[in-house]
């Protein structure tokens, strides 16, 4: 087995990232994830790879949609109001159908906000957060572990998929270090018989494109149904979730990222005051686990979602559990304020 | 002086009549007739003068027109 | 057991890279570690924090709201988090640099004359070493002794500065071997 | 009788959606043309941008990708950077390389990316009706500017080859027009060489064409083309730049300071 190393929670994305077969990556600097440019300039030349300080997010995620059009793995990095820059680009790759991994190191919102670990961007990463009828893969990891391991995982679905991945950590996550055992290098990449590679006289041009302006042939709406077939499938296979302590819990607590975190405390917290708490912890925002939540809140009398935000994934939560929406109850905190322990705990007491 | 013919492709025509302006032997004109997509498009006049210079081809925006020459 | 740290104080201390060493220490013993660093523009204008868990169980959640010790390397630091420690929590103030007493009565506290310290190991940039060496002794059961730190140091300092490795280990060890006076 | 001026092998048969007259229509036959002449069919890859040319894939048979508006630099840039042996084509117009992909446009260049952009210069938005372009002359009457573009209040247009050729990376920038058949020729020796250059390695290429937009314009295409040579001409004048390789090497292609030293 490999060994363990102390890493923030930034580079194990970047070394994941570089082992799952990342060679090409393009950036713009933006606060807290500026370790993930900072080791990728460095390591990228190191195995051949191309680190490329681009002129804008815009531009950078434009990069990405070449480089992934050209056939490589790549990726590009950011937080919260670069990420706003680059739906652009996300909802073009998407429309094209292009394999892409994008890391979001959440930060505090709206507009400059703070550069504190927040989770402001859950809607705008889970809902499509530029035009159109599509859907970006999110993976939430809470452990810079799991940052390592996520990271391989994405960029094997999008390539699987053809679809755009979303690592969706915060500024905490990414600053943190971590003991980390680090993924082995992938040597197997699926064939990519779609990519530009020059046409050659034994097969037809390929052409990467998102415009399907027939509208009376219904062109667009065939193209879309048929990129909500691949989603359907994502769904069916892809969801991952982590259940902490549900089975006989009277109160679920739910939350992804840092927040779960503190929610696994507070579990562990009440359960030694005799009060029988559980976690839930998406790990895949989408697709959202509803058949693995529903699952763990079967017997729960009351369902508390924490979110560093104002409540988003709480109406996922509302969605899925198969429960009345009024046993979901919500806490949370904006601007990069990491809901307390404590407060989780005194939510729980309010319900006994 | 070489000897030549313009094949035109009536149907690739948009009728811009950019070849016509730009015939140094002045053979091209617009036709009467109108082609599929309803508008005319270049008819050479005189092909015994044509002298293969591809000034209407080059000229035209639609790969309309071909040059032959002996 | 888990213990919960915060260091602080000005930029330049190196606390940030002693919470660092800490925790490259507690992994080296096979403890479950986490460290989460200040960053950013919350580092500019001079004051700088870390938050270190080491622990015997899985981390559940790196953020410290009750730690159970306190290290303020300077004034600003001490006022900031001296009210942050859980009942019973420990203070480590740098009595070199801070010339006010502790507020709390229901804590414990340590006056740490860490430059100072530092100089007489002929180490003057080393009062965060001391700290180190100070936390093994007056925090049982998290560190065993001075040698996790030989491995922490080699994995946490550049090449370039690998040098001063021996002189900060002598700190440490210098720290450690000392008797302290908690009140 | 042998064909002498045939129909690109690389260009698919498909008719355009070009209006009559259109320069785009020339330009493309141009591409089509060189990268027949120089066998290049299976090296191209081509970046369409948004704006009228964004169907220029189902006109040149080569493997192509489509950027959003103003991103195509940036697109070939990452396509290059992943195939550094094939030849990347950043095909756009003014909309898209002088307005919203400025910065595209500027960083790609001054990065000395070894790609070869094509810039159509009509002075006009095609796709979207008439509005007033980046390029489009003072006192031209657009959608967007009824009484006549007012420099006062929008400035004046940009020349493309005088910004870029005031960066030290750009190897070859050439502004061509192809409103007649000497210049059309000019236009394609051109294309050529920009492409040639980035076969060998030398770097970034620009040649921009002057170009005619009859529809938009509101005049027949014949009144378009000399539109081209009467107005737009005397602003953006016709002619090399820039060719390093080739000797034509401006003082700002060869920087004396602003390297710092160790």
């Amino acid at each position: 087995m490999a060994e363990k190393v102390l890493m923030k929670g930034n580079e194990a994305i970047a070394e994941a990232a570089v082992r799952a077969g990342c060679r090409f990556y393009f950036a713009y600097p933006i606060t807290p994830q500026n370790e993930i440019p900072a080791y990728m300039a460095k390591r990228l030349p190191e195995v051949g790879g191309t680190f490329l300080q681009a002129e804008s997010e815009l531009a950078a995620i434009n990069m990405v949609m070449g480089a992934s059009a050209a056939g490589s793995r790549c990726m590009t990095s950011s937080s919260s109001p670069g990420i706003s820059l680059k739906q652009e680009g996300i909802s073009y790759i998407s429309g094209a159908q292009l394999p892409a991994v994008v890391v979001n190191m959440m930060r505090g919102g709206p507009g400059l906000g703070n550069i504190s670990g927040a989770q402001g961007d859950y809607f705008q990463a889970t809902r499509g957060g530029g035009n159109g009828d599509y859907h970006v893969v999110v993976i939430a990891p809470g452990t810079v572990q799991e940052m390592a391991d996520c990271t391989l995982k994405a960029f094997e679905i999008a390539d699987k998929y053809r679809v755009m991945c979303m690592i969706l950590g915060d500024g905490y996550l990414g600053q943190m270090s971590e003991p980390c055992v680090l993924p082995e290098f992938v040597k197997e990449f699926p064939a990519k018989p779609w990519a530009l590679t020059g046409k050659t006289p034994d097969r037809k041009q390929n052409k990467i494109m998102s415009l399907k302006l027939s509208g009376i042939d219904g062109e667009l709406n065939a193209h879309t149904k048929a990129l909500f077939e691949n989603y359907q499938k994502i769904q069916d296979n892809e969801t991952m979730s982590e259940t902490f302590m549900c089975d006989d819990a009277d109160y679920i607590l739910t939350g992804y990222g840092t927040c779960a975190r503190v929610c696994k405390k507070a579990v562990k917290m009440l359960r030694e005051q005799g009060i029988k708490a559980g976690l839930f912890r998406p790990i895949t925002l989408w697709p959202f686990p509803a058949k693995e939540l529903e699952a763990a809140c079967k017997n729960a009398k009351k369902i508390l979602t924490v979110e560093m935000s104002m409540g988003q994934m709480v109406q996922d939560v509302k969605l899925n559990c198969g429960r009345s929406v009024k046993d979901v109850d919500f806490y949370g905190e904006p601007g990069g304020i990491i809901p307390s322990v404590d407060a989780v705990i005194e939510k729980v007491k309010s319900y006994e | 002086m070489a000897k030549g013919r313009p094949l035109i492709n009536k149907e690739r025509c948009k009728g811009c009549g950019l070849c016509i302006r730009v015939c140094p032997k002045k053979i091209l004109e617009m036709s009467k007739e109108t082609n599929g997509q309803g508008v005319s498009f270049p008819v050479c006049i005189d092909e015994a003068s044509c002298i293969a210079c591809s000034m209407c081809a080059t000229m035209c925006p639609d790969c309309v027109i071909e040059i032959e020459a002996e | 057991m888990t213990t919960e740290i915060i260091f602080a104080g000005f930029g330049g201390q190196g606390v940030i890279l002693a919470g660092k060493i800490l925790t490259l220490a507690g992994m080296s013993e096979d403890k479950y570690v986490s460290h989460i660093p200040s960053y950013g523009a919350e580092m500019r204008g001079g004051t700088a924090n870390c938050s270190v868990i080491v622990s015997d169980e899985e981390v559940a959640s790196p953020v410290i709201e009750k730690p159970d010790v306190v290290v303020a390397l300077n004034k600003p630091s001490m006022t900031k988090f001296e009210k942050w420690l859980k009942p019973g929590g420990l203070l480590i103030y740098n009595s070199s640099l801070i010339d006010i007493e502790p507020s709390r009565k229901d804590i414990r506290t340590l006056a740490l004359p860490a430059n100072d310290m530092a100089a007489e190991t002929n180490n003057a940039r080393g009062a965060n070493m001391v700290v180190l060496g100070c936390l093994a002794k007056v925090c049982p059961g998290m560190i065993s002794g001075v040698k996790p730190f030989e491995f922490a140091l080699d994995e946490a300092i550049s090449a370039r500065n690998k040098k001063f490795n021996p002189i900060n280990i002598a700190t440490i060890e210098a720290a450690y071997n000392k008797d302290y006076d908690i009140k | 009788m042998s064909k002498k001026y045939e129909f690109p092998k690389s260009m698919n048969d498909v008719p355009t959606h070009y209006c009559g007259g259109c320069g785009h229509g020339i330009v493309h036959k141009l591409i089509a043309q060189v990268i027949d002449e120089m066998n290049i069919q299976q090296d191209v890859l081509l970046v369409a941008p948004v704006g009228c040319a964004v169907y220029a894939y189902n006109y040149i048979n080569v493997d192509s990708c489509e950027a959003a508006h103003g991103r195509a630099p940036a697109v070939a840039t990452g396509m290059k950077r992943v195939h550094p042996d094939k030849l990347v084509i950043s095909y756009q117009g003014d909309g898209d390389l002088l307005a919203i992909g400025t910065g595209e446009t500027v960083h790609a260049a001054n990065r000395g990316e070894n790609i070869t952009v094509i810039f159509i210069n009509n002075a006009i938005y095609g796709m979207t009706g008439g509005q007033m372009a980046p390029t489009s002359l003072v006192g031209q009457v657009t959608k967007t500017t009824p009484f006549g573009r007012n420099a006062d209040e929008v400035g004046y247009p940009i020349r493309a080859c005088e910004l870029l050729n005031t960066l030290v990376e750009p190897k070859y920038i050439e502004r061509c027009a192809v409103y007649d058949v000497p210049h059309i020729n000019k236009t394609k020796a051109a294309i050529k060489k920009a492409l040639t250059y980035q076969k060998e390695g030398k770097g970034y290429s620009f040649v921009e064409v002057l170009s005619m937009c009859p529809t938009n314009w509101g005049v027949a295409p014949t009144v378009a083309a000399d539109w081209v040579k009467d107005q737009m001409e005397p602003y953006y004048p016709l002619g090399v730049f820039r060719d390093v390789p080739g000797g034509v090497t401006p003082e700002a292609a060869t920087p004396v300071a602003g390297v710092v030293t160790k």
